[in-house]
């Protein structure tokens, strides 16, 4: 029984016990849904032993999504707790536990996951690839990825959740003062899902250097391809700072050393100086592929080329070096002396430069232009003032002496998410939009889109913009609840409110999905946008192949040059293609990671060991198997390509 | 799979180029992680707690050893690549083994090490300092004995098969982790061992 | 037998030694922290360049632009990290 | 076009509740720090309003001028590189901008943190504050006196704040006055601060530590120097002495009312600075060595929880 006790969760409310049985009756309901409908080995034959880079994409894409719903819910009950003085809905710990989790899955499990699930779909499409550099270590990454969501989502019903906020402060996430396995399923959870984003990294960079199409250089590559590029240059230097932060706080909590402690010349300052040397590179991680997504999304709707595309590269390149330049004015308030503090708030101001010159392009790409306001339109011209007032109250917070105001407070909140939502969420709708048709062939409704644009964008708007003020008004951050008399009631209501707006846009969006399931024409065609880019030159639904023909470029808008220039894209007869074999090495490596991971917050030794081995056993069998995946005969292809109407 | 003849064996298909880049960009991610470490380490290192310093429990012999140790073995994965060029598959193996040798004396040298800092009381859990400073250690020893127990399933597959893409490019792959291991000893050896102690 | 030991690789090796021996002069011979630290970072820097150029084959292939630019952005942010950190952690109080 | 008419109204609400209200906070300053700050981030609003009215009147004018519904069924729009004057301009104009900024940030951060102009020439008073979890405690070790949750200063008079921690970190802000610094357990923090007029302040930590820091708060009053004296002059004829198992009582996490003892906690537990340091971030090359011995010191308190 004994051994049990531990699975507890600490502090149990009807309303975590009421999830514990929604969470599990969904499972047994996807379960019996699947066992009845006899679709077990189509799922194990086609998605999860997969390898195709378009259907982990969207198996990326759908774990965002619900892990977006998990992080909003979350959002929503902070919002409904805070909305009047004194409420009593959550307790303080349970809050904290909320906040801490709100904060983790949307930037770990959520924009992170979509932002790479867009990646996987969209950069070999884009570059003329037949799939990624290594498409098993793509699976692999996006199952353990998912293997860390699972885990990080089990601590709510088994052993409690994490509540030291998503920073995670030490000493506050110590076994001192945060008793429970919450930290430890941090630790882990961010762990195991951070390796699978590194091998994304790796991965996407090779695939982008090495698989492009014939003629298309560096300098011809679509905007978004290059912002994928980026990106995973800073995953790759960034993921490693997080990997020794989190293995030093395992170490602290569970092997007992004293490196973040506050005694035994422990410091509690470093985690925050390793965890922001990651952090700030990471919000760059997931503004770039947005950055990326307008770009094609704005020139597509304007009917022109991006202007100053030399421009948009380098400023993305300076972006890039310079946000491993400007961690520590996270922490500017820690005590160092003024000439410390000057320098990482120059260095922090002068980031907005390269971005000032990225929304100076994408005006000047509208300019003379032909804009058609579709729904990825508006996200993404909805996204051009949004994101400037998120920037430049970056650049106000920036300023040192000014931050000693604005740290810790709504002020922030507000500063962050004006960013994060208009910048990545909008990008994130946008995208899907975009990309919808060429992932399953038939078109979101436009007009209900346009409602679900309304409500998200003015729900924000009245969400966070009222954070602005009552941080300047003193209200601190992460504060479950305030008195009466400081007069945070009424603007924390209009946040509520705001959130409650939000909350409906997204379930528009759901809605149009099911709607546009059952009634969207499926006649649409390969270019439904009348595009620019390689993706939308070969044929909707992409066969597993992508392209039965490698295209040839000419220019960096090749399918819209093709289009009206006449360029040749496809040169030459179908061959037989090489392709990767399925496997389900990746999934069940993923799975004993988890067990591995699971075994290791409960400190069950024995779990940790035996995992340990069967994941040993698993990398020794991949160093012996002999896989040289297969070939597509030229009569097969021939076959497909007439039945869906040729590629070219 | 395309063969070009051209080029060395371990070059010698797409997916080949594709492996040997991809590992170059890893070993840049591992640059960042020991990187972190020494940043870390270097912060630490006055942070000795009610503990004992670095230069009151390093000793300069066995760390004598180990560098020799790990600087041979450098050189001689690089012979064990050279040989393999010359498509001599006797020497490669001969080579490839004084290297895992070489390592595992390596390693049985750095838990001889590990054993005596525990005897003079400067565990895992003493300071921040000893905490750190054997996660860095612990660290780069662990990729050593990765590296050991991947060399060696290198070698059994040429002893099976020869040289072939597959092989080739494996064992030129791990010439390059095993040569950054080197590098990362260095690094260690100067700026753990000897500053501490000078 | 003299084509597996290439003069290049065993000339390497010889001055990787060298240059191991000059470093443990810091803690044989007595001279100030400065240029013992100095002696350290200039040995360990050129001991990393010989494995990269001489033992890598750095430069060998069509994607040596590739390798280098990576390897370059990887050792600038290390740096940035490694004193960025010093400064923030230690040397950043008055 | 609705996008531009929701934005509008968005400022437009902002700016109302900006200027209608009573001042915020931060902008109802009672000393010279939080009036420095206050201004620099007035400086930075209005510079950053006219960048962002910039943006939106360039958008607005694109979205007008170049919709498609405007244009010609088949006008075509051209193909445009970029032009180096263009680029010269979206680059420089933000360079100056943040260079503009920039110069500000330096300067009053250097202000902030010194002792502010005019009152450089007299001795500060010292006040240790620091936090346990979830409480802060004010010593005066110059009037030997130790108070819980709420803190009186003279006016007119500059108060240097010496910030620590017994238990997690916590951040010691008190926004009229000045901006907040960390509170840690392994260093100490100074923060100066001035107060201009007698005035009833709030203060509070703002730093997340856990189940109780939403009520983690402490009143401020300043008051008139001859007004101190005599509230000094009370405590010592009516508070108790504060004992090391009282001060152990009251560490324990939880939450009190405000209290008032004679003596401080300073003399049994002294706070982490100079020989009792040892690790503060700072460079520690002097009291390394006394690091070790009293290490144990602090350490025995750490364990309460």
């Amino acid at each position: 029984m004994e051994f049990f006790e531990r699975f507890a969760v600490p502090h149990p409310s009807p309303l975590i016990y009421a999830s514990m049985v929604a969470i599990g009756l969904t499972v047994l309901a996807i379960i019996f849904g699947i066992t009845y409908f006899k679709k077990w080995g189509y799922l194990w034959k086609e998605w999860l032993t997969t390898v195709d880079h378009k259907r982990i994409g969207i198996m990326y894409m759908i774990s965002a999504l619900l892990m977006l719903f998990r992080g909003g819910a979350d959002a929503v009950m902070m919002r409904l707790q805070t909305s009047v003085p004194d409420n009593t809905f959550l307790e303080a710990q349970h809050y904290n536990e909320v906040f801490t989790t709100h904060g983790v899955v949307m930037i770990i499990f959520m924009a992170m996951a979509f932002i790479i699930g867009l990646m996987n779909f969209v950069v070999p499409l884009q570059i003329g690839a037949r799939d990624v550099a290594f498409p098993r270590l793509n699976a692999l990454s996006f199952w353990l990825y998912f293997a860390g969501a699972m885990l990080f989502n089990i601590s709510f019903v088994i052993g409690g959740s994490p509540d030291a906020g998503w920073t995670n402060y030490y000493p506050l996430a110590s076994n001192d003062f945060s008793t429970s396995v919450g930290v430890n399923y941090y630790n882990w959870a961010l762990q195991i899902s951070g390796l699978g984003t590194l091998m994304t990294g790796i991965n996407f960079i090779v695939t982008i250097i090495k698989m492009r199409a014939p003629g298309m250089k560096l300098m011809k590559m679509p905007m978004f391809t290059w912002s994928a590029l980026i990106t995973n240059a800073i995953i790759v230097f960034a993921f490693p700072v997080l990997t020794i932060a989190l293995i030093m706080g395992t170490l602290d909590r569970q092997f007992g050393t004293s490196l973040f402690t506050s005694t035994s010349g422990g410091m509690d300052m470093q985690w925050a100086n390793l965890f922001w040397i990651w952090g700030h590179p990471e919000v760059y991680i997931l503004i770039l592929p947005a950055f990326g997504v307008y770009s094609q999304i704005i020139s597509t709707f304007s009917g022109r080329n991006l202007y100053g595309y030399k421009s948009m590269v380098g400023s993305m390149v300076i972006i890039s070096l310079m946000s491993f330049l400007v961690w520590a004015h996270h922490f500017f308030t820690m005590g160092h002396d003024a000439f410390t503090n000057s320098i990482f708030s120059i260095t922090t101001m002068a980031i907005a430069v390269p971005t000032g010159i990225k929304i100076f392009n994408w005006l000047l790409t509208m300019w003379k232009g032909k804009i058609r306001f579709t729904v990825p339109m508006l996200y993404s011209v909805a996204f051009i003032p949004l994101f400037t007032i998120g920037g430049v109250t970056g650049v106000m917070l920036g300023v040192a002496s000014a931050d000693f105001q604005y740290h810790n407070t709504m002020f922030l909140v507000a500063h962050f998410h004006n960013v994060i939502i208009p910048g990545v969420v909008f990008a994130m709708l946008a995208g899907m939009t975009y990309w919808w048709p060429k992932m399953f062939g038939f078109m979101l409704n436009e007009k209900i889109g346009k409602w679900a644009f309304w409500f998200v964008s003015i729900g924000f708007c009245f969400s966070f913009f009222p954070m602005y003020i009552t941080g300047l008004d003193g209200q601190a951050r992460r504060m479950y609840t305030y008195s009466e008399s400081t007069g945070f009631g009424p603007l924390n209501m209009l946040s509520f409110f705001g959130a409650g707006v939000m909350a409906i846009g997204f379930i528009i969006i759901v809605y149009n999905v099911l709607y546009s399931i059952k009634n969207s024409p499926r006649n649409i065609g390969d270019d439904p946008w009348d595009a620019r880019s390689l993706e939308w030159a070969t044929q909707t639904p992409v066969q597993e192949y992508n392209f039965a023909i490698t295209p040839e470029v000419e220019s960096s808008d090749a399918y819209w040059d093709h289009k009206k220039k006449g360029y040749q894209l496809f040169k030459g007869n179908i061959e037989k293609i090489h392709m990767p074999n399925n496997s389900g090495l990746p999934i069940i490596m993923a799975g004993i990671m988890l067990v591995f991971a699971f075994s290791f917050v409960f400190y069950i030794w024995a779990g940790v060991i035996v995992a340990a081995i069967a994941f040993l056993a698993c990398l020794i069998y991949r160093s012996f198997e002999k896989d040289d995946g297969h070939y597509i005969p030229v009569s097969e292809i021939k076959e497909t390509e007439n039945k869906n109407g040729g590629a070219n | 799979m395309k063969i070009d003849n051209t080029q060395p064996l371990e070059y010698s298909t797409d997916q080949n180029q594709m492996n040997i880049l991809g590992f170059w960009i890893f070993l840049g991610a591992e640059i960042m992680l020991f990187a972190t470490l020494f940043a870390t380490y270097f912060i630490y290192a006055d942070r000795t707690g009610s503990g004992p310093t670095g230069s009151d429990i390093f000793e300069i012999t066995p760390v004598l050893i180990e560098t020799f140790l790990l600087l041979t073995s450098s050189f001689t994965i690089g012979l064990a690549i050279n040989a393999m060029r010359l498509g001599r598959k006797n020497a490669t193996l001969t080579f490839l083994a004084i290297t895992l040798l070489l390592g595992a004396g390596f390693i049985g040298f750095e838990i001889f090490e590990f054993v005596h800092y525990y005897h003079v009381g400067a565990g895992l859990q003493t300071s921040a300092f000893t905490g750190m400073l054997l996660t860095t250690l612990g660290t780069h020893g662990a990729h050593v004995t990765f590296g050991f127990f991947w060399g060696l399933f290198i070698l059994i597959q040429i002893k099976r098969d020869g040289f072939n893409p597959r092989t080739a490019n494996k064992s030129f792959i791990f010439s390059l982790y095993w040569h950054f291991l080197d590098v990362m000893w260095i690094f260690i050896f100067s700026f753990i061992y000897l500053k501490g102690m000078m | 037998m003299k084509e597996l030991f290439p003069a290049k690789q065993v000339n390497g090796f010889v001055f990787s030694l060298v240059l191991t021996v000059i470093a443990i002069s810091v803690y044989f011979v007595d001279m100030s922290y400065e240029i013992g630290l100095t002696i350290l970072l200039v040995t360990a820097f050129i001991q990393a360049g010989v494995q990269l150029i001489i033992f890598m084959h750095a430069g060998e292939s069509k994607d040596k632009g590739s390798i280098y630019t990576s390897l370059f952005y990887a050792i600038f942010i290390a740096l940035v990290t490694i004193f960025g950190s010093l400064l923030a952690m230690v040397w950043g109080y008055m | 076009m609705k996008i531009k008419l929701a934005l509008l109204f968005g400022l437009l609400t902002i700016a109302t509740i900006l200027a209608g209200c009573e001042p915020l906070l931060v902008f109802d300053t009672k000393g010279p720090q939080a009036a420095t700050i206050s201004n620099v981030i007035w400086i930075s609003i209005i510079t950053m309003a006219v960048v962002v009215i910039v943006v939106v009147a360039l958008l607005i004018n694109m979205l007008v001028k170049y919709r498609a519904s405007k244009q010609p069924e088949d006008y075509e729009p051209p193909h445009i590189e970029g032009n180096p004057i263009v680029e010269a301009i979206i680059v420089g104009v933000p360079v100056l901008i943040v260079a503009f900024l920039s110069v500000i940030s330096v300067m009053s951060t250097y202000s902030v943190e010194a002792v502010p102009e005019g009152y450089e020439d007299q001795e500060p008073l010292v006040i240790y504050a620091s936090s346990s979890d979830w409480k802060w405690h004010f010593s005066y070790p110059e009037q030997d006196i130790e108070t819980v949750n709420y803190v009186f200063i003279p006016t007119h008079r500059p108060v240097e704040f010496r910030l620590y921690s017994h238990t997690t970190i916590s951040s010691f802000w008190i926004p009229q006055l000045a901006g907040q610094k960390y509170a840690m357990a392994d260093m100490v923090n100074k923060l100066n601060v001035v107060a201009d007029v007698p005035a009833e302040m709030i203060g509070r930590n703002s730093n997340f530590n856990g189940e109780g820091f939403a009520e983690n708060t402490f009143n401020v009053t300043s008051l008139d120097p001859d007004e101190f004296d005599s509230w000094i002059e009370d405590i010592h004829a009516t508070a108790e002495p504060l004992t090391e198992e009282e001060f152990t009582k009251l560490l324990e996490p939880g939450h009190l009312g405000q209290m008032t003892f004679t003596g401080t906690h300073l003399d049994f537990l002294p706070a982490p600075e100079g020989e009792h340091g040892g690790h503060n971030h700072g460079s520690s090359e002097t009291d390394q060595d006394s690091a070790g011995h009293e290490e144990t010191n602090t350490e025995s308190e750490h364990d309460h929880h």
